[in-house]
């Protein structure tokens, strides 16, 4: 099995999640995040401007079992995409197991 | 090139305020002075005249009642402006609670500046063929500052009402020219004919005492044709479907209406515009059915919402709060207690169905409900005057005919509000536009509008 | 099948409740009607009589001062409502936020439309043997709409008490039971042994001025009541220990706190029920006394908590406020501003002494502090009338004969208060049940009883 | 050992606060008893006298209304205070939110506490030598309460001032001492002297109606000493530049700044100190001035910052608004609307240049910026009344004798407060501190100095 | 050393640490996340009822040492258990190495 | 390529910060967590004192090359160093592949 982590815009994230139903990855967690890279953002704070790269961001984790892999990439690189800097990046990994509490399974069965 | 010039002509303009401002003013001055000398005069043969004329003083003594009363209430309904910010921040998302609170301040600045520069002539100067009054700049009458006061914070609720049903796409500065012209035209305009005394409306029979029609059917319809002519926010209908976006806290929503209902109670009794003499039990009378009729919407729409949604609803009961208050300001001193309580379920019936029917079969997307609180049951609140006064209501024995003024009053003033602000809406479509672009808007206003966020 | 009979008895009764209430008005207008004739009549015999009685015209510039007065303080009392749902809020979970502002809305508005529709009249109708006002429907004497005003605001507020110390864990519906049996008859009947005139109490010369006792003491008993029969919420009490449940926004409590200090001014010194004249200043008196119990409150549990716990604690700081504020109420009128201050001093001791005792000794959990800040609170301060009494009390020579009458005061309505609302929420707790779920709790009542979340 | 004798010495302090309070009382009690003895006789002859004078009776409604409306607006004043607790969390950080609410209670609380004990004599009590009063302790004029309770919560309001601009590094002991000496020391002296009636300031004609210089500034010139003694917060100025540290949550300062606004009714029209005859217009007329002002103030803030920043500024807007109320308390009853409109705008700009400068040349760290709304925009308010007072000031032909009048006011006020605040931090910066540690700043005041978080 | 992920119900929390607790298991960091998977949940805001599987979830992140690894998991699956759809699941993944940066000890020794 | 994570005090990230852009690893991603660990933290509430181990940590994922793997951790070890209990934990994991959203670029390539 696969973990396979994106950091993306908050602005694609319901792009990248229809994406997701599409290939029928309807399992996954989110929380927000903040993101230091390449793009570079202007504010203003009470006269004071300053340019940040702290950027508000997505971020998902996906377990998959290995077959599912390359089209969840694929999903997710062509939903999150706009071409700008700061689109976000995948990073996979490999996860050695996985439980469902509710039914004790192990393994793929128990990601679906 | 294009910022700097605009930038430049923002300057220009600000120049030209202070010194216009100014030389108007010198102007002034010397009228002023001489009325001063005048003054002075008469207040000293008043002075010698005194004594002997007690009437006189004991009148003097109700009319400072009826000022300060004046001025009290008129702070209380300055504080709406907070609960207006509140609910509409509250019920929307917080990546643009920022540009609502901007909207809302400005709406109070610009109705404060608009009304007080041109805004209160056009409503309350000499009536021209009962359709306008006579315009003149910076209203200075020392003796009438109190209701000034009362008359723009009144205007600045009209505009403040159509700032919640666009949240979240609007421009800034589309919005600010629309407020402008909400607080100097469309609403002095139709104001004076029901308010100035010589308006056509009054002298038809028209009652609403204290603006359900005046003040929030306007702000009501013009915010429908805002939303109409805006469109919904991203997401809100997907294949044809209506989708929740949830408000970011409904606690400070709750909060705003609190603050509202204590406003209202400026509203409302501040609006018999005198508490001495035999309006003292007016006042106390208005304060008790503007309470019940907010407490009977209140509790019908949570009713409702229980039984149409299975579950106490509470972002629907604080709207139904807020409906009982708009339904009940138009007949608040011409009903009885019992009339309030039952045009307050009425309004909690209807303000469920309304936001319901708009946002479902409609499908006008209004985040906080604004058209159909200050619209439909500003409306509804107007006609049910000739239903329920107790002076002339139908179930009182006196006919259809107030029914029919009512409706009179409240067709002519929707197609006036509608007109108008479909005129004002439409040219700035065309040319500063209305909406922001859809990354704007996604990111939040918060960020590309003001370059800030409000939490951190 | 049985959703559906629930459903449709909802809107049967809200169908029966309009046309009964339009029956019963119909019959009234009658009446109002031949009433009118006869006002008409007198009205325009007064007129005629007016211009010589001069003395006449000034009485009437100092009942609308009265009238103001109260309509004002009323206004004032109508905000602590916010002020309570902030508080509150403030001081338990975000999961239950939106439950405690519902329950803090209905109590407003059950308290609105049932101290009106029958309350008020039980409350200060014809004393029947001294014990409870002539019940009449629908109240509506409209040369006491003031009177009615005021003392709707008050019964919210006794009702609203009981809120914060049973929240978390209550059932909506029940707690909505609770509320409308606490307004319309717990309250009104103690109140009127007190504040009508006839009876008993005020025969013996107890002195409740603003209601130490019959506002705040009998919501904190039946807080009490509520919370023992309840129980603690699920991890309150783990191995017979303590645990902190954190309340989640202490801004929004202390704001909480300051509308409250707030609407105390016209909670204590409109109970004055008058500002003209003499009354005027002890108006002014009152307020004095009111601010100074306050801050001698908040200063002394900030001195407490500091020693006691090693830091200054914020909440055990505003709950000293709040006590001082509850301490005043009996004696705000009858207290010199040094008597204020020491009766503020001993609140702000006893209430975290009595917070402490209650949390770990009796095990009760209140989560924000009801029952010390307004039960034991209100009855020190109302004992302290005995002491502190300028006229009549022990340290001004008085004697123990005010202590010993303040003290049959207090045990009288407390046995009241605690005796009525056991009944009640015993019998509400062998029937539709007084709690919710174990998971709905741990979930959050906003989820269960209302399918919203207050924050997103 | 030495936590032991600190616990030990605030329990004594407190019990000889006590029995010293009533030992103090009986004495009082004494006097009083004859006192009252006496007016029994006065009040009975009184009434015998009364039915032939009715102008005394009518001057009797005239009092009650002058008292009503000092207490009414003294009400709003105090409000102020949830205002700044609004202001001041929402434009800093979340970690130390808590211990800004305890020091604005505490600000409150003290205020009200010293402001009776001792303040307000060495205010108002029979001048000596036109530069102070003369101190009793304990205020107790039952006459006079409401003059009290209006002076107190302004002592208040100049303590809070300093509490915004010291936020976030400053320990909690020294904050409460200083503002206990700025309540009962500074702020009454240099209030003697414009606002006493024999004050020297008031002699040479020094108009500042309200207190732009001798509340706001005051508190504006020991905000800066404070600021600048105390140094900046870690982190915000790194390599000698400016960084931003985000208010945490800009919904709660702007609705601050509704709440101040609401406040600043009674603050400006409320020192009229009457309402009754003539009062009556000027109390209006300083209604519709406080309000221009504000509005012209925010609206010329936005402007600015949007021309110097490229984008509306929300936290701008708001303190703009703040700058104008501020510039009109001097002048408020001295100039008309275009007067106070034009003291807005120059307000609206100096403010955000202020800020500005304040913040990146003077490396003073004002996270609220309290310097230059209260310091800068009252200097420049009051000296602006020499230019815009319709009565003497330049604009009207009164030459430039005013104008040298208020900056003297302005100097000689600004030079004492900056003097004697300059004395008091220092000796507390070399005895206790005025600083919290590295650590403790980091992570927030609220964990050590309160040891518990407002947020959870 | 392993590092195992669990996603679970916020309302089973205080049992959780608990028996992590038994086990001791004293070292792990935990947040809030939006979960979505089979379980759906119905809300209703201003009359517009939505069923969604955006539900909150807490997200426990604890780095064991091998031998721990079989006890841990066994705790989560007892602890977190109710039964109904929506328990939640539990991934194991390799950790390669570790850190105390207090005392810069590393491996397993650095753990508890 | 690795995953580097890091559970440090709230209060040193403004060091981490600046030390990760000295030796320019400019692209990570943090949010914020409860950790439960061997420090306790006494905190009072309404009176009632209570100890406890959950403390607010920032957590900071950061995926390097294989080559900036020691200067990283290094510079982590350093800066969020104080000596006191509490100073939080560094883990070190396999990454297998890593995208840029943008640019579709995998590998290391990806990370910069
Ligand atoms: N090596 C990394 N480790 C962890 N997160 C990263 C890494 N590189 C980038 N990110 C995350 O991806 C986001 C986008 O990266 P950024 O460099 O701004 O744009 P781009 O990927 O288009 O070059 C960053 O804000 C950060 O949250
Ligand atoms: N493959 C996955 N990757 C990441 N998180 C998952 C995955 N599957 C489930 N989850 C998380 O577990 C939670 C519970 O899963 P769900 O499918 O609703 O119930 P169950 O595990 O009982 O079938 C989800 O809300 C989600 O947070
Ligand atoms: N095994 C672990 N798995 C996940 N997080 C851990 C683990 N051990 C410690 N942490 C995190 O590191 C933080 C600091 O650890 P702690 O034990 O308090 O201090 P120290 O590392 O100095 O002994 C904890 O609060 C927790 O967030």
């Amino acid at each position: 099995m696969k973990k396979i982590e994106a950091v993306i815009r908050k602005s694609r994230f319901g792009e990248v999640k229809e994406a997701l139903h599409q290939i029928e990855v309807n399992f996954f967690s989110y929380w927000d995040v903040t993101g230091v890279g390449n793009e570079k953002q202007g504010h203003v704070y009470r006269g004071v401007s300053y340019s940040t790269s702290d950027i508000q961001r997505r971020y998902i984790s996906i377990v998959v079992s290995d077959s599912f892999l390359d089209r969840t990439v694929e999903a997710l690189l062509e939903s999150a995409y706009t071409g700008a800097v700061g689109d976000g990046k995948i990073f996979v990994s490999e996860i050695e197991e996985a439980y469902r509490i509710r039914t004790k399974e192990k393994g793929a069965d128990s990601l679906v | 090139m294009k910022k700097i010039i605009t930038k430049l002509s923002i300057v220009g303009l600000l120049l030209l305020a202070i010194t216009g401002a100014y030389a108007q003013d010198t102007l002034v001055v010397e009228e002023v002075s001489t009325t001063i000398a005048a003054t002075t005069v008469a207040a000293e043969q008043e002075v010698a005249a005194l004594e002997p004329v007690v009437e006189e003083a004991v009148m003097g003594s109700d009319a400072v009642l009826d000022l300060m009363w004046i001025v009290i209430a008129g702070i209380l309904v300055f504080f709406m402006q907070a609960g207006f910010t509140l609910v509409e921040t509250g019920f929307t998302r917080s990546k643009n609670a920022g540009n609502i609170v901007m909207k809302n301040i400005m709406d109070l600045c610009i109705g404060s500046i608009g009304f007080w520069a041109i805004g209160y002539t056009i409503m309350y100067g000499d009536s021209i063929k009962s359709f306008i009054g006579s315009p003149s700049w910076f209203y200075n009458d020392a003796t009438d500052m109190h209701n000034l006061f009362f008359q723009t914070v009144f205007a600045a609720t009209a505009a403040t009402i159509v700032s919640g049903a666009v949240a979240g796409r609007t421009k800034f500065t589309t919005y600010i020219l629309f407020s402008l012209i909400m607080t100097v035209v469309i609403y002095p305009i139709s104001g004076h004919w029901v308010w100035q005394g010589d308006g056509w409306l009054t002298s038809l029979g028209f009652i609403d005492f204290a603006g359900s029609t005046v003040v929030h059917s306007v702000g009501g319809w013009a915010a429908l044709v805002g939303a109409i002519l805006i469109g919904p926010r991203i997401g809100k209908y997907t294949d044809g479907k209506s989708n929740a976006i949830l408000g970011h806290n409904l606690l400070l929503g709750s909060l705003g209406v609190f603050v509202l209902w204590l406003g209202w109670f400026g509203f409302n009794a501040g609006s018999e515009l005198a508490i001495s003499g035999a309006s003292a039990n007016n006042v106390a009378g208005i304060i008790i059915t503007t309470n019940l009729a907010a407490a009977a919407g209140a509790v019908t729409a949570l009713i409702v919402s229980w039984v149409k949604y299975g579950r106490p609803d509470i972002s629907m009961t604080l709207n139904g709060a807020l409906a009982g208050l708009v339904a009940i300001t138009a007949g608040c001193a011409a009903v009885n207690p019992m009339g309030a309580f039952i045009i307050g379920i009425i309004a909690g019936i209807v303000v469920v169905l309304s936001i319901d029917f708009i946002d479902k079969k409609l499908k006008v997307d209004d985040p906080v409900g604004a058209i159909s609180v200050h619209g439909v049951a500003g409306a509804i609140g107007t006609l049910l005057v000739g239903v329920f006064a107790t002076d002339g209501g139908l179930l009182y024995g006196g006919g259809f005919a107030q029914l029919k003024v009512q409706a009179i009053g409240v067709f002519a003033i929707g197609a006036w509000a509608i007109v108008t602000s479909f005129i004002v809406f439409y040219v700035l479509k065309k040319t500063i536009g209305v909406r922001v672009s859809k990354e704007e808007e996604i990111d939040g206003l918060d960020m590309h509008e003001h370059k800030t966020n409000v939490y951190n």
